[in-house]
């Protein structure tokens, strides 16, 4: 073969050169500094320069001419390519920003009270400075795990029924309404337990189990939606080995397919008492306020930290910086308890996953 | 238990008794409780500062064996029975935290304003708009207003403060302010809403132009409004705001142990600051279990007591009521059974 | 000798096992009808009686906030999906691997912020951040009725919520559709590479189709929060019993959730019953939008990815 | 311990779709029988029922007639269970328990029904079984380690342990080959000649090496087109059927011709 | 329209595995080149790299040199989406775009470089792939069905229309028929034999009856053991491979006393 007879049928067109992205970004920036002012100076209600309107210029300026310039030397499919990683990486960047924003000032803001006081303490006689969210933890550790406690056996059975039992039409109904629950708004869930509780105990009941119950309505369906996926991904082929060593339905289910998804569930019920942890309306209803260490979920008031966090806000005493200031410790504590029950359900996953 | 709660005592008093109701005494109730369970550790008291409708609800259905409410009973709610009390008893009920509602705002260079009913009430039925409106400079002759417009700020939760708020609009520039003594704003007189006290405290802070009502306490660093009564610009104080309950009278028709004021909002007399939020401390004459009167009597004579009062000022920046008040309302409490 | 749907011995432990599994159905169910009974029960009063909070009716009471329930979440979903599957698109076809998996864990992280500080971020940080540019907006495009005056001073406004519940629902949306993405089956996506598709053409052809039920799905999942948030907006949002649909002013229609939580503690007799219908009206409107979604989903079943 | 089976007039059906029509044929005890045929004929379908493993499958059910050592095994008062116990079944892509090790896998015919033994029985079991299935020695040093951990050949091997672990007569094999490199292949093949001296074997493969090599009796099926059920064309010792078919369409198929 | 491909010193890797090692051969345009060896020897990894498909894995690369009419196609100024546009491929199983019509997924290829075509030059376009694929007459009625209501070997060949509709010069098939009844079979194999016309396509196969029925070349490849890599043992005639192998391991494979 001789290399006259090469052909080109492969080569790439031109590509873009390596020193556009930066100028076209600087040009950008320049031009919609200059657009911006131009409109703020002959628009006399504009009292400053807008630093959002710059950087929107300057972005969809930039996209264009990024766009344009790949078009022009790439072609109309690269380009578009182009355009779509700018815009992907722009959305994902436009989305992470706010969301680091409020994890730094919660972060920021809940660092002044957090101190050993404030694991120690409760509010009980507790008038401005000082104090803790102590029983505010408690109770919120006591009636989360009371929801988990109520809402992991019926959501994994429930699942279970809908992957390995369903079958008709008390399958579908249960698949839509699980849905529908999905969508309960969790002041309602928290007026359902309350009236529920009302017709057992009498007016005026408080009780942290009461708020267990109203956040089960939370997060069964999250927990059914969940297991239901990962029980779906478990082989089939395990549960028909587990047959072919006559081995009854329930305990394949039991001892093959749940184990086989402990991993992903453990990560679902973790994703569900996530959803629900920070819930303050249902419990500002049945769960009550009280600023004493409360530990008996069947009798009395109990504090949770989402309460916590909003009473702290909402009745700011004279003092108003240490209730604010404990009201953002709190968030923050709620937040770390999260990442920590997150840790644990990684840690539940890495070891029970299947090994191989 | 947490550090905090341990402690030894000479007190014989023990047990539990929550109330609820008023979230504006919500800080004296705190600071209440707090003095109260220092010198009884064995009891605890739970204060929801869930609302006065709610806590008044409560005590009726017998949730709660007191409640804070910043309007007295109604007629109609007097007629229930209540749970909690012997039956066919009634509730007993007295002021005990008396606070100025501050007019705040939010205009640069400025941290004090004159301003009469009339203009007040323009303000929040959206009828007065701008900050260099005649009305208003009229009465700041001293004060170079801006031409920028008015953000009138108001509870988008119902409220005891707004109530008290538009029952002094109402009972002074009737001519303006037409929708009477609400506790849900109407739509129609436009503004912005938000949530509690501090909600409307901060956004007055963050906006600029802005105005709003809130629990004095709660003004901060920000512009208050001296309110036109008589011929002379009154601030808010503590003294100011206890004087309009002096100036006041008893709501006719009403038992011995019912102490509801009709507040004189349109009193004329200088130094009074009508703008003011009187929130009762409300519970049983009779109750179903002697233990919890005693609780309740103890609680009760404390909160009333001088002590007791001096802390709620300190608090809340409230105006403890008056010898005479107390006085009446210990003897109500005497009478608790 | 022969058996058709052969009668099968059943044990005693799949007996019980199956029949816990049937329960636990059935008490969903139950439960999701105990909590219809209790809303309409409880809100049987509101429509019987008259009373002051609602004298034009019911219907004119709780028109307004419908509409501002339903604008919030029609804002948010518009910001939110396009988003989501940005932030699904980049972790699963764009990132490099190692971080891809670093940056879906702290996606899913952030879902568990409570909302209560979703609506202390927004009035505080993100209202006063983003005020200015509602000026601007308005300045510029005050003749778009959305964007019409006067701004509000605050930031505290109609948008802002729909920001807000943007934010709060993205981080659940992008793990749900980042799962589905990362399911498109290899098979499709190399059919498009061995047809020469460049890198987004695959996404077009391959990934999008699968993933459209599912998106559609989480969509509605975002919707669902979206429609019942309390908290974070009744914090965030300036909000009325009006009917408009300027997004940048003072003058807000609020939601049905979130009005009932600033009314709910002051209210008494047939008011609380007047809130509880809302609640009623609330959960029509969620099993409603279940329903229509699933129409959408099962319409086009036949083009699905799923065989 | 090994069982005679005997199928006559059986058809097998998904629903209302008849798969596999009107078979009639002996299975002899301590014999290897292969099933040949093209793809789609049936033969997955058929080995299935003979452990009542077709009837997992919603709406797939069986008629006619199934017999081992002449006992009807779809009588109603029969229990797939045991049944499911007595007959072994290893599957085209081995599929080891992933969240037990090898020792657990080579156990949970027992483990999996609550059956406990002592720890010495257990031991012994295994030992025995690997060593059946011809690895042992592989593994002997790692039985704490996933199932999973093992080469795809291994894991076949390891399916076959758990299998006649819990002591089946029969075994069937479906292409228990076929996702396997040569050496493996090879190990398993010589596996099936040794079990079949205690068990019955029936298999089933694409590989007509396969069959000749391994298997005392062949089973050739075909299909006419999608759609229509597999038929069983020719059933004959395995020697006559790659040499001297009776039936024009075995002998298209085998040599190469068609399939 | 057809291309001579040049394989020499290839060496394929999945990050540090090589999984193929040194193959060194020509395929001549116009014919048919069959790949046939055992499981994982290495046929798909290396067919993949004929169209760069193999990058597509990640951490997967190839050293060596591939050229196609002398151009080395891995060379860094090409662009692999122009590669696999002229070197279509199809995959073992069949998988039509679930969510497009029968005639959006033949067109779907040829789309993407023209994006405007008129109704009327898309139909007859549509109609020309089709036809190529012997499956015009089956689906003319029915264009605007989802391709996924097509039978499995229907699927395939629409698979084949799509790829043939983008005129490419090369086609590689990956065992397109080991899913497939044998109507359906039989279908594909006449079907490559009228592509060699104007295509060079390369075909692996598991089916060795299959490889003698179609091909010109086969290449055969074995694997000493798992994890060690694939090689190329024999390459030559299809004739000589089957009647004459010139190799012991090719003459075992090829007779069935291997594999
Ligand atoms: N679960 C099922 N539901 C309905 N039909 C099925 C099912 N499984 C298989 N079939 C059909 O039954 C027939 C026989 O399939 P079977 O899998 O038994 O063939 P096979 O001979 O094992 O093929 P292969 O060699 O590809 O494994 C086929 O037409 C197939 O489509
Ligand atoms: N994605 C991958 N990553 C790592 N190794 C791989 C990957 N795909 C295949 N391999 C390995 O490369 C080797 C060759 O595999 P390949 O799939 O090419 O074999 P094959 O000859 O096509 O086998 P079969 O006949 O089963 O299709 C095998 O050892 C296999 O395990
Ligand atoms: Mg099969
Ligand atoms: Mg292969």
């Amino acid at each position: 073969m001789t290399t006259a007879s090469v052909t080109q049928n492969f080569q790439g067109s031109r590509s873009l050169p390596k020193w556009l992205a930066p100028t076209l970004l600087a040009v950008a920036i320049l031009a919609s500094f200059s657009i911006n002012s131009a409109l703020a100076s002959s628009n006399p209600e504009a009292t400053q320069l807008n630093l959002f309107a710059v950087a929107l210029v300057a972005v969809i300026t930039y996209s264009i001419g990024f766009y344009l310039a790949s078009r022009i030397i790439e072609g109309q499919r690269k380009s578009a390519d182009r355009l779509v990683t700018i815009l992907v990486t722009g959305a994902f960047a436009l989305a992470v920003v706010p969301l680091i924003s409020l994890a730094w000032t919660v972060v920021e803001r809940g660092a002044a009270r957090f101190d050993i006081d404030f694991f120690t303490f409760s509010m009980r006689n507790v008038v401005g400075a000082g104090g803790g969210a102590y029983h505010a933890i408690i109770g919120t550790l006591e009636i989360t795990g009371l929801a988990t406690l109520i809402s992991v056996p019926i959501g994994i059975m429930t699942a279970i029924y809908l992957v390995e039992y369903g079958r008709g039409a008390l399958a579908r109904a249960v698949t839509f309404f699980v849905d529908v629950m999905t969508g309960i708004p969790s002041i309602v869930a928290g007026l359902f337990a309350y009236a529920a509780f009302v017709v057992i105990f009498g007016p005026g009941v408080r009780m942290g189990v009461g708020g267990a119950i109203a956040l089960s309505v939370l997060m069964i369906p999250v927990v059914i939606r969940a297991t239901e996926e990962m029980l779906k991904i478990v082989p089939n082929e395990l549960r028909e080995a587990s047959y072919a060593l006559g081995v009854p339905k329930w305990l394949t289910v039991t001892k093959v397919v749940l184990p086989t998804a402990l991993a992903g569930i453990a990560t679902g019920v973790m994703i569900a008492i996530a959803r629900i942890i920070g819930e303050t309306a249902p419990l500002l209803i049945i769960a009550g306020f009280t600023a004493s260490t409360n530990f008996n979920p069947f009798d009395e008031r109990m504090m949770t930290l989402p309460v916590f966090v909003y009473t702290s806000y909402a009745n700011q005493g004279s003092d108003a910086q240490t209730y604010i200031d404990r009201a953002w410790t709190g968030a923050l504590v709620l937040m770390l308890i999260v990442m920590i029950l997150n840790i644990i359900a990684r840690l539940v996953s890495k070891y029970f996953s299947p090994k191989g | 238990g947490a550090a905090n709660e341990e402690t030894a005592t000479e007190s014989t008093l023990s047990g539990t008794i929550s109330g609820s109701g008023a979230s504006s005494m919500g800080s004296g109730q705190e600071a209440w409780i707090a003095e109260f369970q220092i010198a009884n550790p064995n009891v605890t008291i739970n204060y929801d500062p869930s609302g006065s409708g709610a806590g008044r609800e409560a005590f009726t259905a017998g949730g709660v064996v007191f409640a804070g409410t910043d309007s007295y009973w109604k007629d109609e709610e007097l007629a229930l029975e209540f749970a909690a009390c012997a039956p066919g008893t009634k509730p007993w009920e007295f002021p005990v935290w008396i606070s100025p509602i501050a007019v705040i705002f939010n205009l640069e260079g400025v941290d004090s304003l004159n301003l009469d009913a009339a203009t007040v009430a323009g303000i929040f039925a959206g009828e007065i708009t701008m900050w260099n409106d005649d009305a208003i400079t009229s009465q700041n002759p001293d004060l170079d207003l801006p031409e920028l417009s008015i953000t009138a700020v108001h509870r988008s939760d119902d409220s005891g403060t707004t109530k008290n708020f538009t029952n002094y609009l109402e009972k002074t520039a009737e001519a303006i302010w037409t929708a009477g003594t609400i506790e849900t704003w109407p739509t129609e007189y436009g503004g912005e809403g938000a949530k509690g006290t501090s909600g409307v405290v901060d956004a007055v802070t963050a906006g600029n132009g802005t105005i709003g009502y809130a629990d004095a306490s709660k003004a901060g660093d920000l512009g208050t409004v001296a309110i036109k009564v008589g011929d002379g610009y009154v601030s808010f104080s503590a003294e100011a705001a206890s004087k309009v309950i002096e100036a006041s009278s008893l709501v006719e028709g009403r038992e011995s142990y019912d102490l509801a004021y009709k507040i004189a909002r349109d009193t004329t007399e200088s130094g009074v600051y009508p703008i003011v939020l009187v929130s009762y401390l409300t519970g049983c004459n009779e109750y179903l279990d002697a233990e919890v009167a005693t609780l309740v009597k103890a609680y009760a004579s404390y909160i009333i007591s001088e002590q007791g009062q001096a802390t709620a000022a300190s608090a809340g920046g409230t105006a403890p009521i008056s010898a005479s008040l107390r006085e009446k309302a210990q003897a109500i409490i005497d009478a608790i059974k | 000798m022969s058996s058709q749907a052969p009668v099968v011995k059943r044990r005693i432990g799949d007996l019980v096992f199956s029949n816990l599994a049937i329960g636990s159905g059935v008490a969903i169910l139950v439960i999701l009808a105990a909590v219809a009974i209790f809303l309409f029960a409880e809100s049987v009063p509101a429509f019987l009686s008259e009373q002051d909070a609602a004298p034009d009716g019911f219907f004119a009471y709780v028109a307004p906030f419908l509409f501002g329930t339903v604008l919030a979440s029609i804002i948010a979903l518009l910001i939110a999906t396009p988003l989501a599957i940005g932030i699904a698109l980049y972790i699963s076809h764009f990132a490099p691997r190692r971080l891809s998996q670093a940056l879906g864990y702290s996606i899913d992280l952030l879902a568990a912020i409570p909302s209560v500080v979703y609506g202390l971020w927004g009035m505080l940080v993100l209202a006063p951040f983003l005020n200015p540019s509602y000026l601007w907006l308005n300045e510029n495009f005050g003749w778009i009725p959305f964007f019409e005056g006067p701004v509000s001073a605050t930031g505290r406004t109609m948008m802002t919520v729909g920001i807000v519940l943007a934010i709060m629902i993205l981080p659940i949306m992008a793990a749900l559709i980042r799962e589905i993405f990362l399911q498109t089956p290899r098979l499709h996506e190399e059919a498009a590479l061995a047809l020469g598709a460049t890198r987004w053409e695959v996404i077009k052809m391959a990934v999008l189709p699968f993933g459209k039920a599912g998106i559609i799905s989480s969509a509605m999942l975002g919707l669902g929060r979206a429609l019942g948030e309390t908290m974070a907006v009744a914090l965030v949002l300036s909000g009325s019993g009006v009917i408009t649909f300027a997004l940048l002013t003072s003058t807000n229609p609020n939601t049905i959730a979130a009005n009932i939580a600033l009314q709910f503690p002051e209210s008494s007799g047939t008011y609380t019953s007047l809130l509880i219908a809302t609640g009623l009206v609330l959960f029509a409107i969620t099993m409603a939008i279940n329903m229509l979604a699933r129409w959408v989903i099962s319409r086009r079943s036949e083009f699905s990815g799923a065989n | 311990m090994s069982m005679r089976i005997e199928l006559s007039s059986l058809n097998v059906y998904y629903g209302s779709f008849l798969a596999v029509e009107d078979i009639n044929m002996v299975i002899e005890p301590n014999s290897i029988t292969a099933f040949i045929g093209p793809s789609g004929c049936g033969k997955s379908t058929l080995i299935r029922t003979l452990n009542r493993m077709h009837e997992v499958i919603p709406g797939a059910y069986v008629k006619g007639n199934l017999t081992m050592n002449g006992e009807d095994i779809y009588s109603p008062s029969v229990d797939p269970v045991k049944v499911r116990r007595q007959v072994g079944m290893v599957f085209q892509r081995p599929n080891p328990f992933p969240t037990m090790t090898i020792k657990e896998n080579v156990l949970s015919g027992y483990r999996l029904n609550n059956n406990k033994m002592s720890k010495s029985d257990a031991d012994a079991l295994a030992e025995k079984a690997l060593k059946g299935a011809n690895l042992w020695n592989e593994v002997k040093d790692r039985l704490d380690r996933p199932g999973s951990s093992l080469s795809g050949g291994q894991q076949q091997r390891l399916c076959i342990a758990r299998a006649i672990a819990v002591e089946p007569e029969v075994i069937l094999m479906d292409e228990p080959t076929s996702a396997l490199d040569p050496i493996s292949t090879a190990a398993i093949e010589d596996l099936a000649i040794e079990l079949k001296e205690k068990f019955t074997v029936v298999i089933v493969t694409h590989n007509m090496q396969q069959a000749s090599r391994i298997s005392d009796m062949t089973a050739f099926f075909t299909i006419a087109d999608t759609g229509l059920p597999g038929k069983l064309i020719e059933y004959d010792r395995t020697d006559n059927i790659f040499s001297n078919p009776k039936e024009k369409q075995t002998e298209d198929y085998v040599s190469g011709r068609f399939g």
